[in-house]
């Protein structure tokens, strides 16, 4: 096999780790998007502002330790003691089902009934509060994440793939820290889907996405169900900004990621979760591709736009998405 | 079928007569021929066929789920039927966008009212005079000459359907704040304002209080009269059916199952029955 | 309480239909028109002129741009950032291209582009509607972005990449390059602004802005009634997008003097034009002003309160202002989803039935 | 320079109006939208070219032309084009039944009709066979007409368009110039409160000299605006929008339909205006029902400032002193309630008001003046047209109805009736020297049918009610009904009383409520009621009324002279007086008489002291169809004040 080829299929393998990683934080849009049909644009902040809640609170930082020190004049940073990564990962939960009570509560409970791009348009105003929230409780500087994650690239794999080349051919290069949190988004799609299958909250969770009246007249409480949504995409949140800060360290730039789930969203329609899946490993193997042969004649860094020119070409010709049901209009 | 021949219809033997209240009523209008229109595997209109003649009122009734509006898309151009023939003025009406339909003379009312809610009455009105509405967007941006001139000319036309259907005082109202009744004569007026010559009631009187119903029924009349615009309806009040049309086409799932004056239909068999809900065998 | 009605009574159409249809509002309209252009450059400075007016001036087109879109024909942009890039590139381009032509019809020939621009990624929302069309737009903001900053072309091949504006003169007065005064800037922009509140007035009052009303409030029934979605959408798309372009050859030229792409036009621009808008009210030209002004002074009166009353460090302040920025949307969602235009048009209301309550 | 010697008709004051101001504007009219105008000179043109097409038609000098429709330029038109063409005009009011049109069109002989819409053409088609003279009909609106015979009836732009096309100009100047200052003007009905109506027949002399005379007192302008909103039957607009109009060249404004009138009066802001007091009355309820909504602060604010106007308003009005505090608190005032409260309701701009028909409520007349609206009394009849006395500018009071007008001489006789004699006094009634006879005197005095005295102080009149009302009670003291019943109006609650105690011992009453005031109470207070007769004898209703009839009684109780008229017992009427009743007349005065014969069983046990009462009473529906009510009214006792309480 030649090199070239070989290359190729390196370079579909890593698309596939980072579509899985898209996959996960679309994941995160879909379950609100159907029990609610609220269209999350926070769901990027919301992976930041856990991944930067679950490092302050391992390195026993104390919250709004800069607010506090300019209005009182003290220099406190820390309480001086570290916090093991599960207990910290168990208390951030608590945190984002908190923040998802709250979001219910303070926002989406007066927004009952209003068209979904309002409902949009409020999710892009918490997304600006969490990130100054995260910033002002936290601090704005790079944080890394260390979970005792595996890191680098795979020398087992690297080792017995180099024998499929020729001289060129050095082996796969593959990230260990993608393998592992491929298999995690996995594992948790998974989990998400038994969860909707065979728990009675999940099963209530897909009858109000199915249809609300008739919910709510089988005595499901939406209230309930919203948090229960909200509060999964919380957990969602917080695996992907585990993942995505192991990596690249806990920043800004990890919001943006939301922003690449966006494409995922419209390839694969906006309420299944197996689109979610497919069309996440579609853009990432579709941009990672795109970079490696046409990228280069084009002056490279394609990956910011190409997902969007995609989707948007996509849905041109099929505007339901993927797997979504063909509209019939009626007036 | 062939689409170069000429229009030789049946109906064009129909000979112009006059009714008893003195309107004119002359050759067909609007023909459809054969029309059929599935969604999917649902077949919501099998094998149809009805004309609407110049100047009547045409009144299309039938159960729930009959495809009364689904017919109403038809014509409207809304739905484009999978099998059979529209054809209008005497032409054969090729695969057209709804825009283009309204273009053509087709107005319309729509069951759930379809207003612009964030508009006022007047701009709702206006907007069915956007048809002969044609400066273009430099003058339009600088709003000199000819941009304010016809804004001024079909306000007149608007004004004055405004005072024919009465509602003055509701002008510039926004109409998310009227209630049901006035919604649908704004509705009317909207498709009035765009001076059709074959208007489409899509249950023009649902949901309306016996006062508002006998309001409606007047409107519905002295448009016919005054304007002479050829109407065709659907109704469920069978009473304000008779009273008003001038032919009636029964449907009942997806089918054609009467057709004719509104005694004729009365003492149709057929019709009874769907109406008595006689189960079909 | 202000208003006199009585007597104030219109015998033609036209003065049904004008603007301002009652007096009080009309002779108030003529002098804030009369403060803005006579007084205003006399005492203004290069500090309110950098830090708010002319931010204020230029964002409120943007702003105007974007509501044409998003509040009269209802297609939600998450692209302005990017449209405004197209305008400062084509501005730049123009500029240096022509050095000879004045900038003033630059920026109106960068509108034009950025018209046509925004008409061709207008296309796909013949199919697409609701936030896939918002997301859809992202597209433009990122396939834009980056095409300026790998295509050396536009920036002239310059070694940093980015470009920065040669000296311009309108009348003999420098409005663009290192040797600019204030009131003249000022004074650019407020032309510019009042043109563009105008012209959108004038295309949202006439037959094209109820074409764009229906299609925002009821685009089934807008086609059945005879609107051709088309070309309704695609010319919300051009319009919005000519003001938007006006708008970022403004911020450039005359403002900035020198642009990165990413840095500048990039997607917290375009958030930011929407903020605006959403605050200010959609479907409102007033309200496009209000937003403007709402979001160009908050961050100031927050720096004000926060760095120089209380001393806390810039970077705190600046997270407060993105919670409050927040807060804002959610709270204007909630309680008046038709923004700052709609609490004065209530407002409004109550003085002229004043002191009935309703 | 023309003046009233040379301007002998209503068509050469038009004639004059048109060469002195062609392009002023004479007439507008809210339709489609605007305000539709039209200059003196189109006015002409309108004018000439209906005049013209009615002698086409084939109308003769000397044939009776009848006008009935609501308030538009074109009606103004009509009454001047039948004069042109040498015709007499009579407006009919709008709102008459089929058989009180039939009785006017058959009494005149009219031999045209000119209605304003399909309505007025039914009532007259369904009364056709019986009027014999009758030939033609010319409706305004076609609205409907489509339909109709088009045999003996002619769209009025056709008949325009006739006279423009083959109408005789020579003939038309002819008729015109034979039009002499004693040649009749108009004639008007009167609404006739006991009898049949009376053709009131009025010179141009008569109308032209009373609107010069009354332009000159109140120095009326070709700079004012009025909103002609009253019918055209009644002498009033006939002499506001007709008269007045036409001399001093203002413009008359027509509002667009009459649920519009409001919105309408405060788009024009008239700067003369005309209202009965039913009018004020209703505006001064809707005004208390709005505030009752406001916010705390609003309405703390409103009543403080109306306590305010309510003190100084008056007097600064008059041009009287105040002091500074009280000056400053008014200009507050001026500024958060009075200018924007007078602006809302269409009042700001009037210069001259006036309000006339009935005796106005003291409070409501106050309220309006405190306001600073120049609201004066004036004292008419038809016969007379319109002015018998008037107040000046600053000598206004809510007790009197002013000086003699310009050209009026008064008189009273024993019995306290008032007598007048003027240049306006009417020319005769109609075929009907009888009435005429027994009405005006040979040497022109005429008897107004009212009681009063002039005050010797400031020379103003002051009426106490009809003659034949004015009674005694069983104990001879004085009987005032109406004076009570007034009193009783002025809350908003009520809209209508009848007081009973001629010849008795003591004074009791009908109350009606009104459904609009008490219909909002009930709403905010979570009142449930299914119709205006359980609404109506809702016991905390009537505890309501109770505790207003007490007030009355009490400051009525202040009037040593009129304290025997305290309300002793009183109910509510479980039925609104109606005009198509017969109950009251079309222009709401009440016939004490008819009410009296009619709820007969009522009036006994107000006076037999039973606490109940179950009665049934005819009803006309709007549609003419007749009816029955039954109910049982409860009859209440009122706080009365002891005359020897009040005299301690």
């Amino acid at each position: 096999m030649s090199a070239d080829f070989l290359y190729g299929i390196e370079v579909i393998l890593n698309g596939l780790m980072a579509g899985v990683m898209y996959a996960l934080v679309a994941l995160g849009f879909v379950l609100i998007f159907k029990a609610s049909g609220i269209f999350n644009f926070a769901q990027g902040v919301m992976a930041l502002f856990a991944a930067l809640t679950l490092v302050g609170i391992m390195e026993g930082q104390i919250p709004f330790s800069h607010l506090i020190n300019e209005i009182f004049g003290t220099k406190i940073h820390n309480f001086g003691w570290e916090v093991p990564a599960l207990l910290a990962i168990a208390l951030t939960l608590l945190v984002m089902v908190a923040f998802a009570w709250a979001v219910q509560q303070f926002l989406f409970k007066h927004l009952v009934g209003q068209e979904p791009i309002i409902l949009f348009m409020a999710t892009i105003g918490l997304a600006y509060f969490l990130e100054g929230m995260g910033d002002l409780m936290w601090g704005s500087n790079i944080k890394t994440l260390d979970l005792g994650l595996p890191q680098g690239g795979s020398r087992v794999i690297e080792e017995l793939s180099a024998n499929l080349g020729g001289d060129d051919f050095y082996g796969f290069f593959i990230d260990k820290l993608d393998m592992v949190a491929s298999v995690v988004a996995i594992i948790l799609v998974l989990a998400l889907i038994a969860f909707s299958q065979y728990t009675k909250h999940g099963r209530a969770m897909r009858a109000v996405a199915d249809d609300h009246q008739a919910a709510l007249s089988v005595g499901i409480s939406l209230n309930f169900i919203w948090v229960l949504v909200w509060s999964l995409a919380g957990l969602v949140a917080l695996v992907a900004g585990v993942m995505w800060g192991a990596k690249s360290g806990v920043q800004f730039s990890l919001s943006l990621i939301a922003l690449k789930a966006l494409p995922v969203l419209m390839l694969g329609g906006f309420t299944s979760i197996p689109g979610a899946i497919v069309g996440g490993l579609i853009i990432g193997v579709g941009e990672k591709l795109f970079e490696y042969t046409v990228g280069p004649m084009i002056g490279g860094a394609t990956e910011n736009w190409f997902a969007y020119v995609l989707a948007l070409l996509f849905l041109v010709f099929r505007p339901q998405g993927l797997f979504g049901e063909k509209i019939i209009e009626r007036v | 079928m062939n689409e170069t021949a000429t229009p030789q219809m049946q109906d064009q033997t129909l000979e112009d007569y006059t009714t008893a209240d003195g309107r004119k009523i002359g050759g067909v209008m609007m023909d459809l021929k054969s029309i059929t229109l599935r969604f999917g595997g649902l077949i919501a209109i099998n094998d149809i066929s009805f004309n609407i003649r110049q100047g009547e009122i045409r009144a299309i009734i039938g159960p729930n789920g009959a495809g009364k509006s689904s017919m109403l898309n038809v014509i409207s151009g809304f739905y484009q039927p999978q099998e059979g023939e529209v054809w209008f003025m005497g032409k054969k009406r090729p695969t057209m966008r709804p825009y283009k339909v309204a273009r053509q003379g087709i107005a319309r009312t729509f069951q759930n009212i379809a207003l612009f809610e964030g508009m006022t009455v007047l701009d709702n009105i206006m907007t069915g005079r956007l048809n002969f509405m044609k400066t273009g967007w430099v003058a339009q941006s600088i709003w000199l000459g000819s941009a304010k001139k016809e804004e001024t000319i079909n306000r007149q036309k608007v004004e004055e359907i405004i005072d024919f259907l009465e509602i003055q005082t509701i002008r510039k109202t926004p109409v998310g704040r009227l209630p049901y009744g006035l919604k649908k004569r704004v509705e009317l007026a909207r498709a009035l304002a765009a001076e059709p010559n074959l208007l489409l009631l899509d249950e023009p009187m649902a949901g309306m209080n016996v006062e508002e119903k006998e309001d409606m029924s007047r409107f519905i009349l002295d448009v016919n009269d005054e304007f002479g615009t050829t109407i065709a309806l659907i109704e469920h009040d069978m009473g304000v059916v008779m009273d008003l049309s001038d032919r009636v086409v029964v449907m009942d799932y997806g089918k054609k199952i009467g057709d004719g004056t509104p005694d004729e239909v009365r003492n149709n068999q057929e019709v009874i029955e769907a109406y008595l809900g006689v189960s079909h065998d | 309480m202000f208003y006199r009605e009585a007597g104030d009574f219109k015998t033609s159409y036209a003065a049904d239909n004008q603007t301002f249809p009652i007096a009080f509002d009309r002779y108030r309209y003529w002098v804030v028109l009369a403060i803005a252009f006579l007084v205003m450059p006399f005492i203004i400075n290069d500090y309110w002129a950098n830090a708010l007016l002319i931010p204020f001036l230029i964002y409120a087109i943007a702003a105007i741009g974007l509501n044409i879109l998003t509040g009269y024909c209802g297609q939600v942009s998450l692209g302005t950032g990017a449209f405004m890039a197209v305008g400062a590139y084509s501005c730049y381009k123009l500029m240096t291209a022509f050095p000879d032509v004045s900038i003033l019809i630059h920026v109106v020939l960068a509108g034009g582009i950025t018209a046509m621009v925004g008409a061709a990624f207008g296309l796909p929302s013949l199919r697409i509607k609701g936030f896939y069309l918002a997301v859809a737009t992202l597209a433009a903001q990122f396939f834009l972005v980056w095409l300026f900053n790998k295509v050396p072309w536009f920036y002239n091949n310059s070694a940093s990449g980015q470009i920065s504006a040669p000296e311009r003169f309108v009348f003999g007065v420098p409005v663009t390059g290192a040797n600019t005064d204030a009131w003249a800037v000022y004074l650019v922009c407020l032309v510019f602004v009042t043109g563009s509140a105008i012209i959108a007035r004038n295309m949202t009052r006439g037959s094209m802005g109820r074409k764009w009303m229906a299609i925002r409030d009821m685009d089934i029934a807008a086609e059945i009634i005879g609107v051709n979605p088309l070309r309704a959408k695609l010319s919300a798309f051009a319009v919005s997008s000519f003001f938007v372009g006006i708008s970022g050859a403004l911020f450039f030229s005359v403002y900035l003097g020198a642009v990165e792409v990413g840095e500048v036009f990039g997607i917290n621009k375009s958030f930011l034009v929407l903020f605006m808008v959403i605050i200010g009210g959609l479907g409102s030209i007033f309200g496009s002003f209000a937003g403007a002004a709402f979001i160009v002074c908050l961050p100031v009166v927050l720096k004000l309160i926060g760095v120089d009353l209380f001393g806390w460090p810039p970077d705190l302040v600046a997270h407060f202002n993105l919670i409050i920025v927040g807060l804002l949307i959610m709270f204007f969602l909630i309680k008046e989803p038709h923004g700052l235009a709609q609490l004065w048009r209530v407002a409004k209301e109550k003085l002229r039935l004043w002191p009935f309550p309703h | 320079m023309t003046d009233s010697n040379t301007a002998v008709s209503l068509p050469t004051l038009l004639a004059r109006n048109v060469q002195r101001r062609a392009k002023a504007i004479a007439y507008r009219e809210k339709e489609y939208g605007i305000w539709q105008t039209w200059t003196w000179f189109e006015a002409q043109q309108e004018v000439d070219a209906l005049a013209k097409g009615l002698i086409a038609l084939g109308a003769n000098r000397g044939d009776y032309v009848a006008i009935i429709g609501r308030n538009r330029p074109a009606m103004y038109w009509a009454g001047i084009a039948s004069q042109k063409a040498g015709c007499i005009p009579v407006p009919l009011y709008q709102d008459a039944s089929a058989e009180e049109l039939a009785y006017a069109l058959d009494h005149c002989g009219a031999r045209f009709v000119i209605a304003g819409d399909q309505e007025q053409v039914d009532k007259v088609a369904d009364v056709s066979d019986e009027l014999s003279n009758l030939e033609h009909v010319i409706y305004l609106d076609g609205r409907g007409l489509r339909k109709y015979d088009h045999e003996q009836m002619t769209a009025y732009i056709d008949v325009q368009k006739l006279g423009r096309e083959q109408g005789d100009d020579d003939e038309l100047a002819q008729r015109t110039a034979e039009l002499t200052a004693q040649s009749t003007c108009v004639i008007l009905y009167t609404s006739g409160t006991t009898s049949r109506p009376k053709g009131v027949v009025l010179s141009n002399h008569n109308v032209i000299e009373t609107a010069k005379n009354s332009c000159e007192f109140d120095k009326l302008t070709h700079k004012e605006e009025i909103l002609a909103y009253l019918p055209m039957a009644w002498v009033g607009d006939y002499i506001f929008s007709m008269g007045q109009a036409l001399w001093a060249g203002f413009c008359v404004n027509c509002p667009e339909s009459p649920d519009t009138m409001q919105s309408d009066l405060r788009e024009i802001g008239p700067t003369y205006f005309f209202a009965p007091p039913q009018v004020f009355e209703s505006q001064l309820t809707s005004v208390m029902i709005r505030m009752e909504d406001a916010s705390k602060f609003k309405k703390r604010m409103f009543d403080h400032f109306m306590k305010v106007a309510k003190r100084v308003g008056p007097t600064l009005l008059d041009g009287g002193k105040v002091g500074f505090k009280d000056k400053l608190s008014y200009q507050l005032g001026k500024l958060m309630v009075y200018e924007p409260l007078k602006d809302t309701l269409g009042l700001r701009r009037i210069r001259v008001g006036y309000t006339a028909g009935e005796a106005i409520g003291p409070e409501l007349f106050e309220f309006y003046r405190s306001l600073g609206i120049n609201l004066k009394q004036l004292y008419g009849q038809t016969e007379a047209t319109v002015f018998i006395t008037q107040q000046k500018d600053g000598a206004v009071r809510a007790d009197t109805v002013g000086i003699p007008s310009p050209g009026v001489e008064l008189k009273i006789d024993d019995n306290g009736e008032v007598f007048y004699r003027s240049p306006g006094v009417f020319v005769e009634y109609y075929k009907n020297a009888e009435s005429t006879a027994s009405t005006k005197a040979q040497d022109g005095w005429v008897a107004t049918g009212d009681a009063g005295f002039i005050e010797e102080d400031t020379g103003q009149l002051r009426i106490i009610d009809r003659v034949k009302d004015v009674g005694k009670m069983a104990d001879n003291s004085l009987f005032a009904p109406k004076y009570v019943e007034n009193k009783l109006k002025f809350y908003p609650d009520i809209l209508e009383s009848v007081v009973f105690g001629a010849e008795r011992d003591k004074c009791c009453a009908f109350i009606n409520i009104d459904l609009t005031s008490v219909g909002n109470w009930a709403e905010r207070n979570n009142v449930a009621y299914a119709s205006y007769q359980e609404l109506s004898q809702h016991p905390e209703v009537l505890n309501i009324i109770g505790r207003h009839v007490s007030e009355v009684n009490t400051s009525i109780a202040e009037d040593e002279m009129l304290a025997g008229c305290q309300i002793h017992r009183f109910l509510v009427l479980h039925k609104e007086l109606d005009a198509d009743d017969g109950e009251i007349t079309r222009t709401r005065k009440v016939r004490r008489g008819v009410i009296a014969e009619k709820f007969k069983d009522l009036v006994d046990a107000l006076y037999d002291g039973s606490s109940s009462i179950y009665t049934e009473t005819e009803v006309t529906y709007e549609d003419g169809r007749k009816g029955k009510i039954t109910a049982t009214l409860e009859i209440r006792d009122a706080t009365v004040i002891s005359r020897e309480a009040s005299a301690a």
